[in-house]
């Protein structure tokens, strides 16, 4: 009871926080907000026994995540236009939804132990880490070797959006030559 | 002791919901940042405290990541008040030529 | 068949989704959308790593015991927590490259507002269409 | 060069208290790491008096318990502020600090901010000098007081 | 009563009296008049409630391993949030979204300083 | 090394990727791109040889972890079929990119811009490739990120290119995260991401509502990525304005990879029997694939930019496939399969022909290519060939399509649909027509510029309209390749 | 010459003309003359083939299993390819003095693709299966679409839209419809004697199968399908000629006669009632067509109605699914070639001697081309079914089709129509020998000086006359059985 | 921002130890939470503070654009090719136990190396972004040459964000002026 306890209140946190999110229209409240968000699902991710998780949302959700977007919202207008409510988008968000909680009614009760997710292969996880890789963190062994090669993917992605980015915004590997100029001259007060 | 670490759970939770209260009323950006800053310091706490439940160093190096983390989002966002760019202040076409 | 109760987590993660869903479907604001995308995107890691809790589990760090012989302790399912950090990468990704192209739609287009966005592509197809037929009238 | 052999030191034996596995591999990992950062830290520029101000942190547990002495009893007279607000008369006082190096200056500003009831708002290395809120009167009244101004330099040592 | 026990018994009380600091905190932050003045309010967190619950945990640790943690969860916090509190407090000054009544005695300590 | 050749024909774009980064000189990523994509073509190619020879699934172990545990890569009857396709044209578009990226591309962004079409087709490949249900999004998000990426480097040209780009990746974001609720769903259902183990397992449990509810969530986050009507709308942008290599790159295989990502679920997993909805599933698919096919006609026939005629002809070319997938039957499925690798064809031809003019031209409109028939007869013989294959006309690829589609429908007495098939596919010829009026049958306006055409610009659309028309006259080998892979997934003949 | 050898030669040499057309582009004579020889080589192979016992298949490719591009020779089909490989050179010649006569331009690109048409013709004859009857059904209407946008107008291009749209449009939704369908139903797609779809099919289905193949195939110009012919005269005569009697129009009135006999089978049809439908459709074609012929004052557009009431016959033929019936339409698509082409290079003779179109400004114009309006008469006497003319023996057959079928009211239909026959195109022999010089005729002309069209021009179409003649006696080559 | 001697100092005093924690992370991914991806965002975020601080410029001095993307590169390719010595020592791809002289110590080899490989590509890529990111200029500096040099292009809508920002930045460089 006190698991659902914790787990209801982090959640209605979070709902908390998107529906104010959703509601704000200066954006860099609603990318603080973002970054609130983060943390909090992080926190939840901890009760939920994902460290590995936790850790990385803390790292990204609200750290690079919120960076990137403040460096966009200083280049792009801090205010969003005024919305009333969408009633298509709502429907479909709540038809998403509603298909969503009927399959949920059939699935394993949260945290059974005999759901067969715990039962196949995850079992087989944890033995071999120990025996096959030997090295206590089930998560590193399944990330690293036995889905080694999704990791490999996702560095990829890694690399990819680097790619991306370069190619979209440019700039990065051709500094601005103005700039440049500027701070020959010595104006480029806080780059000193 | 697993009462008072759920008692001191439950008095984060709360300290957590007011400050996301003051982070939504505002007024200013000021006391959003303020407030967000301190959501991030009883996260570090409420992880801390619930690591106590395992007992395992794991969920303090959470915490600690979520310092410098909290840190480094908070100078960010001033940054942002403060110059309306996270990298260089660069000076407008107009100021320059003045 | 189990009872509802036991799905609460899931409840709640879902309509959390929705939220996110609803931001990134009617929004017009570029900025808000990735937003969304993001609560969104957090509500699935979350039903991830819901379905992986075992009940009176713990994280699935091996303590001493369990690595020389053999897993006693209960521990949480590793493989949702595998696919979630792939799954925050690819997350993070996707909203660099987003960001990165709302700076390059606003530097063109000055608004990065939906309506306005297709107000003026409008206009530039119209144009398009009336320089294409100038020479042959 | 000696900031970056400290800054090896001081960061080597961090990664010691967190490592808790003391293997060959990571031990030796831990050095180059601790290593590395020091000199990546050097190159971006921080490892200067200023970063490394090796004087103030040897002399720092002298005064850990007064400090949080004071921490707690700033503690309790804000909470009874904020259970009466009206209490409350915020001012500006500019303290006129003693510190000779920028490590101590912000040291003290920083000792101003952990009592609550004062927070250090500009701190003028100029002119040596920090202006701080207080809460109420008896907060901007203490900053003023040479006390913390004294132990802070004290610190900073010669 | 072992020592082990009162270790625990202390520690139990800390982390009492820092939920309550929290608190108190929070409400500060919610409560008191202007940006400047919760800033206090969000210094009750970060040291009171902040140290007494780290020192309760500190108390109650299993092993060193946690201890060293929490030390170090000390520091960082000791280090960062007077720092980031200062910098919240510089940006408002700097900010043309100083409250009123402050601006005024600001004015006054400026002419007296 | 041969028993790596699984796993190395998608190692090659992946890790030149980075490589071609990091090439400085003048034309050395293309190069590399070139060389690297003829090999994963070579691969394939001859992937294919050994899988017929072997005549099952080949499984590579990844990590030597065996499916469950780990990654699997399987060469079945199915996969050997795509993958030629895919790499094929990436081969192709390869060799034409280089005179349309130095066209349309800034030199600075080069290296770049190849790392990142190396990437696309490396995220195309793995997806096809691997047995993993999780694994497939992953590398399918490597190919849309930088797939997001190369549409908006049409900006340079064309800045409505950004504001498509971004739309493609909020609705393929939301595609993704939807599959991966699906997936979610599954796994929870059955404690596996192996596709065989997967679909194993999924017999026990079929007839809950959650498996029905990760059918449909796969279904519309695919649907979604394939750009099926009426979750079409991002793509004709995306593939008008993107850069005119990237256009035909994307347009010959993008969506294709999506609709095989489908069946591989659809069929594979849940299985042509699933839960006894058979018929209903089917039936909406249908519904969605002929008014697919009538709406990107329609609104085909309305376009006067060819890109966007063309890219409208594929909302509607996807919509055939939808039928194929849609009659639920073994016909159906090598029907898609036959589509998907012809339509493959036919629209690299196009967009390569197409991307020809843009080089020149820039934008490519009814009214830029009046007369072009006679200046440039090549390249407009080449678009005229690869019409004539979208309409069907026999002795093109698009003919042999039409016919196992057509039977597909009626084998299972669907006559209306047929019928429906037969006038959305002749209405193809009215937007055919206009082109061929236009480049024939117009005189080149004086003040137009002058196009001109070397083997440079032609040769890369005309290996595409040589195997269309090859693939239209031997069609034999195809058919029997896309039984093979419908056997795949639905056991024996009909 | 082994039948293997003659059929490739059938579907060769047109492709052999063709390219050399290409080849010799810059030597009109030598490009039109090696056209004119490949012509008579290929008349002559047509000849030898008709001579041949049927029954060998040649195999040229398979596209997949069971999609064969195959041939076999079988007496319909031995007789459109007589048909369209006699008639070629005759139109060859006509052609090289058309296009020199009027001046057109783009002369090798009209000789490419008047080769390829050809080609395409020959295929279809010969085909041995629907596919292959296909493949070259949609290369004629392709091939063909060039030479009807010959001329590059915005009327000419309109034409080619409609001509390729109905064509198009017609075959791929409901003929490929159709083929599919009985390869589904059947599996196989070869043409047998008897039919192939007889026991695979509930009867009930087989009116509306039938109807996909006889809307299917736009070529034959039933009604209201018929648009194309008329806007397609539009192009230069040997086009219409093309169109009307060598190649087009035949071509969809022979793949529905084959499809009756080869795929239906006539006496499935006959049993199960399925073509009474078509017997209407067809008689309604062939009446109102003739009436909107009477209304039509362009000599042309008249021509191009009369045909498709013409085609209407031979739909008629298969429709009535008895062996006489099928007979008939065999005939009469040789008489209607034969008479059909013959008048129109009439037409065009007329339009090269003297730039006339309208049939109001021909008064008189006999006396001035007395051989041009004495072939003219044999075509149209042959047409309208009077004898010693071909046209005669097919109408005869027909009728008596007609009657072994018990439709009594066909045989009106065949009277009625004859009788408007003879007033649409005898009022253009009497006015052009009888009336007075009228309109245009009366500037610069003097009606009793003879003034034809070249030679090259007047040969041709004295050569078809004679043909409409020779027809009448060799009828007994179209007594054809076909099992019913 | 580094003309606040108390955020100047506090994070000279930071940077090094934001590092030493992401090494940390890095190397210790094994035994408890974290790894490369991890410690690669940490590690980047000591740049990242280190450039908001000192600004940009300093930043890029401390690590230049080219070797980053080398950076970036190089760590894909490690994994990669770690992948690639299984091949050459006979097993299948990224199977690691032909790494060491027992499987178990080739797995922990085979981890280490990929996990190094991911920390080096998303701290250099992190790197990348933000310095991309930040270091564009801003908007209003763009649409004005914008409109200076394409003529009609529709005006930005009227941010009072920027202008806010615009007159802070104003008074900062006049309260700065006196250094
Ligand atoms: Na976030
Ligand atoms: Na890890």
């Amino acid at each position: 009871m006190s698991g659902f306890l914790v787990n209801a209140s982090l959640i209605s946190l979070l709902t908390l926080i998107a529906i104010l999110a959703l509601r704000l229209h200066r954006l860099f409240a609603v990318v603080m907000l973002s970054g609130a968000f983060s943390l909090v699902a992080a926190t939840l991710f901890v009760v939920l026994d994902a460290v590995d998780v936790a850790f990385t949302e803390a790292a990204v959700g609200a750290g690079i995540s919120s960076i990137l977007a403040l460096a966009t919202l200083s280049l792009v207008p801090a205010e969003e236009k005024p919305h009333s409510i969408a009633f298509v988008p709502a429907f479909l968000a709540l038809a998403t939804a509603a298909m969503l909680a009927i399959a949920v009614t059939d699935l394993p009760a949260f945290g059974d132990v005999n759901a067969p997710i715990h039962n196949h292969v995850a079992p087989e996880f944890i033995k071999g880490s120990a025996d096959d890789i030997g090295i206590p963190n089930v998560v590193t062994s399944v990330l690293a070797s036995y889905r080694g090669y999704d990791t490999l993917g996702e560095t990829v992605v890694i690399f990819t959006a680097a790619i991306a980015v370069l190619l979209v915004l440019g700039g990065y590997t051709r500094p601005h030559r103005r700039k440049e100029k500027r701070r020959k001259n010595g104006e480029d007060k806080d780059a000193r | 002791m697993e009462g008072a670490l759920a008692i001191t759970l439950i008095a984060l939770g709360v300290a957590a919901t007011l400050a996301i209260i003051r982070a939504t009323l505002g007024p200013t950006s000021f006391d959003r940042v303020l407030a967000v800053n301190s959501v991030g310091s009883i996260a570090v706490l409420l992880i801390a405290v619930y690591g106590f439940f395992d007992g395992r160093p794991a969920f303090l190096d959470i915490a600690m990541l979520y310092a410098l983390i909290n840190f480094i989002g908070t100078i960010a966002i001033l940054k942002f008040f403060r110059f309306g760019t996270l990298g260089d202040h660069v000076l407008h076409e107009d100021e320059e030529d003045a | 068949m189990t009872s509802l109760a036991g799905q609460w987590n899931y409840f709640l993660v879902i309509a959390l989704m929705m939220i996110g869903f609803y931001a990134v479907i009617a929004r017009g604001n570029m900025v808000k959308k990735m937003v969304g995308l993001t609560i969104f995107q957090t509500s699935v890691f979350m039903l991830y790593i819901s379905m992986g809790k075992v009940t009176n589990g713990t994280a699935p760090i091996l303590t001493g015991a369990d690595i020389a012989d053999g897993a006693q302790t209960l521990y949480a399912n590793p493989l949702p927590h595998v696919l979630i950090l792939t799954a925050i990468v690819v997350g993070v990704a996707t909203t660099a490259v987003g960001y990165a192209l709302i700076i390059r739609v606003y530097e063109s287009y000055g608004t990065i507002e939906d309506d306005d966005l297709i107000k003026m592509i409008e206009a530039e197809e119209e144009d398009e269409d009336k320089i294409g037929e100038a020479p042959s009238a | 060069m000696r900031q970056i052999v400290i800054s090896t030191a001081l960061l080597y034996a961090l990664w010691l208290l967190l490592s808790g596995h003391y293997n060959g591999l990571l031990l030796t990992l831990g050095f180059f790491s601790a290593l590395g950062a020091s000199l990546i830290g050097a190159r971006m520029g921080v490892l200067d008096e200023e970063g490394l101000p090796m004087a103030i942190l040897l002399r720092l547990p002298k005064v850990t318990l007064w400090l949080i002495w004071e921490i707690l009893k700033s503690n309790i007279g804000v909470v009874r502020v904020i259970l009466n607000p009206k209490l409350a008369r915020p001012q500006m006082v500019r303290v006129k600090a003693s510190q000779k190096s920028v490590a101590g200056l912000v040291t003290h500003a920083n000792f101003i901010t952990l009592t609550p009831g004062t927070v250090s708002v500009d701190v003028d290395e100029n002119e040596n000098t920090i202006l701080v809120h207080g809460l109420t009167d008896d907060f901007a009244a203490a900053c003023l007081e040479p006390d913390m101004d004294a132990k802070v330099s004290s610190l900073e040592g010669k | 009563m072992s020592a082990i026990d009162i270790i625990h018994l202390i520690g139990i009380a800390s982390l009492l009296v820092g939920s309550l600091a929290v608190i108190f905190g929070a409400l500060g932050l919610l409560r008191l008049g202007d940006v400047y003045q919760r800033m206090h309010g969000a210094g009750i967190v970060d040291t009171g409630g902040a140290g007494l619950i780290l020192f309760g945990l500190l108390m109650l640790s299993p092993d060193w391993t946690v201890t060293v943690r929490l030390v170090l969860i000390g520091f960082i916090l000791v280090l960062t949030g007077p720092t980031a509190t200062h910098a919240i407090a510089r940006a408002v000054r700097v900010s043309d979204q100083e409250p009123e009544n402050i601006s005024q005695k600001k004015n006054k300590k400026r002419g007296r300083g | 090394m041969m028993q790596h050749l699984p796993v190395l024909q998608v190692l090659l774009p992946l890790l030149g990727a980075p490589c071609a980064a990091l090439l400085r000189g003048r034309d050395m990523a293309w190069g590399l791109a070139l060389l690297l994509t003829g090999a994963a073509f070579l691969i394939s190619a001859v992937l294919f040889g050994l899988q017929y020879n072997a005549g099952e699934a080949l499984i590579y172990d990844l990590g030597g972890w065996p499916a469950p545990l780990g990654i699997v890569y399987v060469i079945d009857a199915a996969s050997a079929l795509v993958l030629p396709v895919v790499s094929g044209i990436a081969f192709v578009a390869t060799i034409a990119a280089r005179r349309l990226v130095e066209a349309e591309i800034d030199a600075r962004d080069h290296a770049l811009f190849y790392a990142a079409w190396l990437l696309t087709i490396a995220g195309m490949l793995g997806q096809v490739t691997t047995g993993d249900a999780f694994n497939i999004f992953v590398f399918l998000e490597i190919s849309s990120l930088s797939a997001y990426a190369l549409v908006a480097m049409g900006a340079g040209r064309d800045r409505r290119a950004l504001p498509a780009a971004f739309n493609y990746l909020i609705l393929g974001t939301v595609g993704a995260t939807f599959y991966v609720i699906g997936i979610g769903l599954l796994y929870m259902l059955t404690g596996t991401l192996n596709l065989t183990d997967l679909a194993e397992r999924l017999a026990e449990v079929e007839s809950t509502r959650a498996s029905f509810t990760a059918l449909a969530f796969i279904a519309l986050g695919l649907f979604l990525k394939m750009a099926l009507f009426p979750l079409h709308f991002w793509l004709v942008p995306a593939y008008a304005h993107a850069p005119s290599a990237v256009s035909a790159l994307m347009a010959a295989t993008a969506t294709k990879v999506s609709v095989y990502v489908l069946i591989r679920l659809m069929f594979g997993v849940f299985g042509v029997e699933f839960n006894g909805l058979a018929d209903a599933i089917g039936l909406l698919i249908l519904t969605l694939g002929i008014t697919g096919a009538f709406a990107g006609t329609l609104a085909a026939i309305l376009e006067t930019d060819l890109k966007k005629l063309f890219a409208q002809s594929s909302i509607a070319q996807l919509g055939y496939m939808a039928i194929g997938i849609g009659a639920m039957s073994m016909t159906g499925l090598a029907a898609a399969f036959i589509h998907l690798f012809n339509h493959a064809l036919m629209k690299g031809a196009l967009f390569l022909a197409i991307g020809a003019i843009a080089a020149q031209a820039g934008r490519v409109s009814m009214q830029s290519i009046e007369g072009a028939g006679r200046q440039i007869p090549v390249t407009m013989t080449a678009i005229l060939v690869g019409g004539l294959a979208l309409i069907g006309v026999p002795l093109t690829a698009g003919f042999i399509s039409k016919v196992y589609l057509v039977r597909a429908l009626l084998e299972q007495n669907f006559w209306l649909l047929a019928g429906l098939t037969f006038i959305s596919s002749a209405l193809a010829l009215a937007y055919v027509w206009k082109i061929i009026e236009a480049a024939w049958l117009k005189e080149r306006p004086e003040n137009a510029p002058a196009l001109i055409e070397t083997p440079v610009h032609y040769v890369p659309a005309w290996l595409m309209v040589f195997a269309t028309i090859g693939f239209g006259i031997f069609a034999g080998p195809l058919v029997d390749a896309a039984y093979a892979a419908a056997a795949v997934f639905i056991g024996g003949p009909s | 010459m082994a039948v293997d050898m003659l059929i490739l030669a059938l579907l060769g040499l047109p492709l052999l003309a063709s390219a050399l057309v290409l080849v010799l582009r810059d030597r009109p004579n030598l490009r039109d003359g090696q056209a004119l020889l490949i012509g008579l080589m290929t008349a002559a192979c047509a000849i030898k083939l008709y001579g041949t016992d049927d029954g060998a298949t040649l195999k040229l490719l398979s596209l997949a299993a069971g999609l064969d591009i195959s041939f076999t020779p079988e007496p319909l089909g031995k007789l459109f390819a007589l048909v369209a490989g006699v008639l070629w050179p005759v139109a060859t010649l006509y052609t090289i003095g058309y296009m020199r006569g009027a001046g057109e331009k783009n002369h090798t690109r009209f000789m490419f693709f008047y080769a390829i048409a050809i080609h395409a013709a020959m295929g279809i004859a010969l085909s041995g299966n629907l596919l292959t009857l296909f493949v070259f059904y949609e290369i004629l209407t392709f091939s063909t679409y060039p030479l009807v946008t010959h001329k590059g107008t915005a009327e000419a291009v309109q034409a080619g839209r409609v001509y390729l749209g109905i064509l198009v449009a017609s075959s791929v939704i409901l003929l490929l419809f159709g083929i599919i369908g009985v390869w589904v139903l059947t599996g196989t797609l070869d043409f047998k004697s008897g039919g192939i779809l007889a026991g695979h099919i509930d009867p009930f289905y087989v009116p509306f199968l039938l109807g996909l193949f006889a809307f299917g195939i736009g070529k034959a110009a039933l009604m209201p399908l018929h648009r194309w012919l008329p806007v397609a005269m539009v192009a230069p005569t040997p086009v219409s000629a093309l169109l009307h009697a060598v190649a087009v129009v035949k071509a969809g009135v022979f793949t529905i006669l084959k499809v009756a006999i080869y795929v239906f089978g006539i006496d499935f049809l006959r049993e199960t009632g399925s073509s009474d439908w078509l017997v209407w459709v067809a008689s309604f074609s062939i009446l109102a067509a003739s009436i909107v012929a009477m209304t039509k004052t362009n000599l042309k557009a008249r021509l191009a109605y009369s045909t498709i009431s013409q085609l209407g016959y031979i739909v008629l033929g298969a429709a009535l699914a008895t062996s006489l019936a099928a007979s008939g339409a065999a005939m009469h698509i040789a008489a209607h070639a034969a008479g059909k082409i013959t008048l129109f290079f009439c037409a065009g003779a007329i339009y090269v001697a003297h730039h006339l179109t309208d049939i109001k400004d021909m008064n008189g114009l006999g006396r001035v081309m007395p051989v041009t309006y004495t072939a003219f008469a044999f075509g149209a006497l042959s047409i309208i079914g009077v004898p010693p003319l071909a046209g005669a023996w097919s109408k005869i057959m027909l009728m008596g089709g007609a009657l072994d079928n018990g439709h009594l009211l066909v045989l009106a239909v065949l009277m009625i129509s004859s009788l408007l026959n003879l007033v649409y195109l005898g009022e253009i022999v009497l006015r052009g020998f009888f009336a007075k010089p009228s309109g245009k005729m009366g500037h610069g002309l003097k009606s009793n000086v003879v003034q034809e069209a070249p030679l090259a021009m007047l040969l041709p179409l004295c050569l078809t006359a004679l043909m409409s003649l020779a027809l009448f006696f060799a009828v007994d080559m179209f007594i054809l059985d076909f099992g019913g | 921002m580094q003309d606040d001697p108390v955020i100047r100092v506090i994070s000279k005093v930071m940077i090094p130890t934001v590092m030493l924690f992401a090494l940390y992370v890095q190397f210790h991914g094994d035994y408890g939470p974290g790894g490369g991806f991890q410690a690669g965002v940490i590690f980047a975020s000591a740049f990242v503070l280190n450039a908001m601080i000192f600004g940009l410029n300093r930043g890029r001095h401390v690590w230049p654009a080219h070797l980053n993307l080398l950076a970036i590169c190089a760590g894909v390719l490690l994994y990669g090719l770690t992948g690639v010595a299984s091949l050459f020592l006979g097993a299948n791809y990224l199977d690691y136990d032909v790494l060491g002289a027992t499987a178990k110590s080739g797995q922990h080899i085979g981890i280490l190396l990929v996990e190094f490989g991911v920390g080096l590509t998303v701290a250099s890529v992190m790197v990348a972004l933000f310095f991309t990111f930040a270091g564009r200029p801003t908007h209003v500096r763009l649409l004005s040459k914008m409109q200076a040099h394409e003529g009609a292009r529709p005006p930005a809508p009227k941010d009072e964000a920027k202008s806010e920002a615009k007159t802070k930045a104003t008074k900062d460089n006049k309260t700065g002026a006196h250094k």
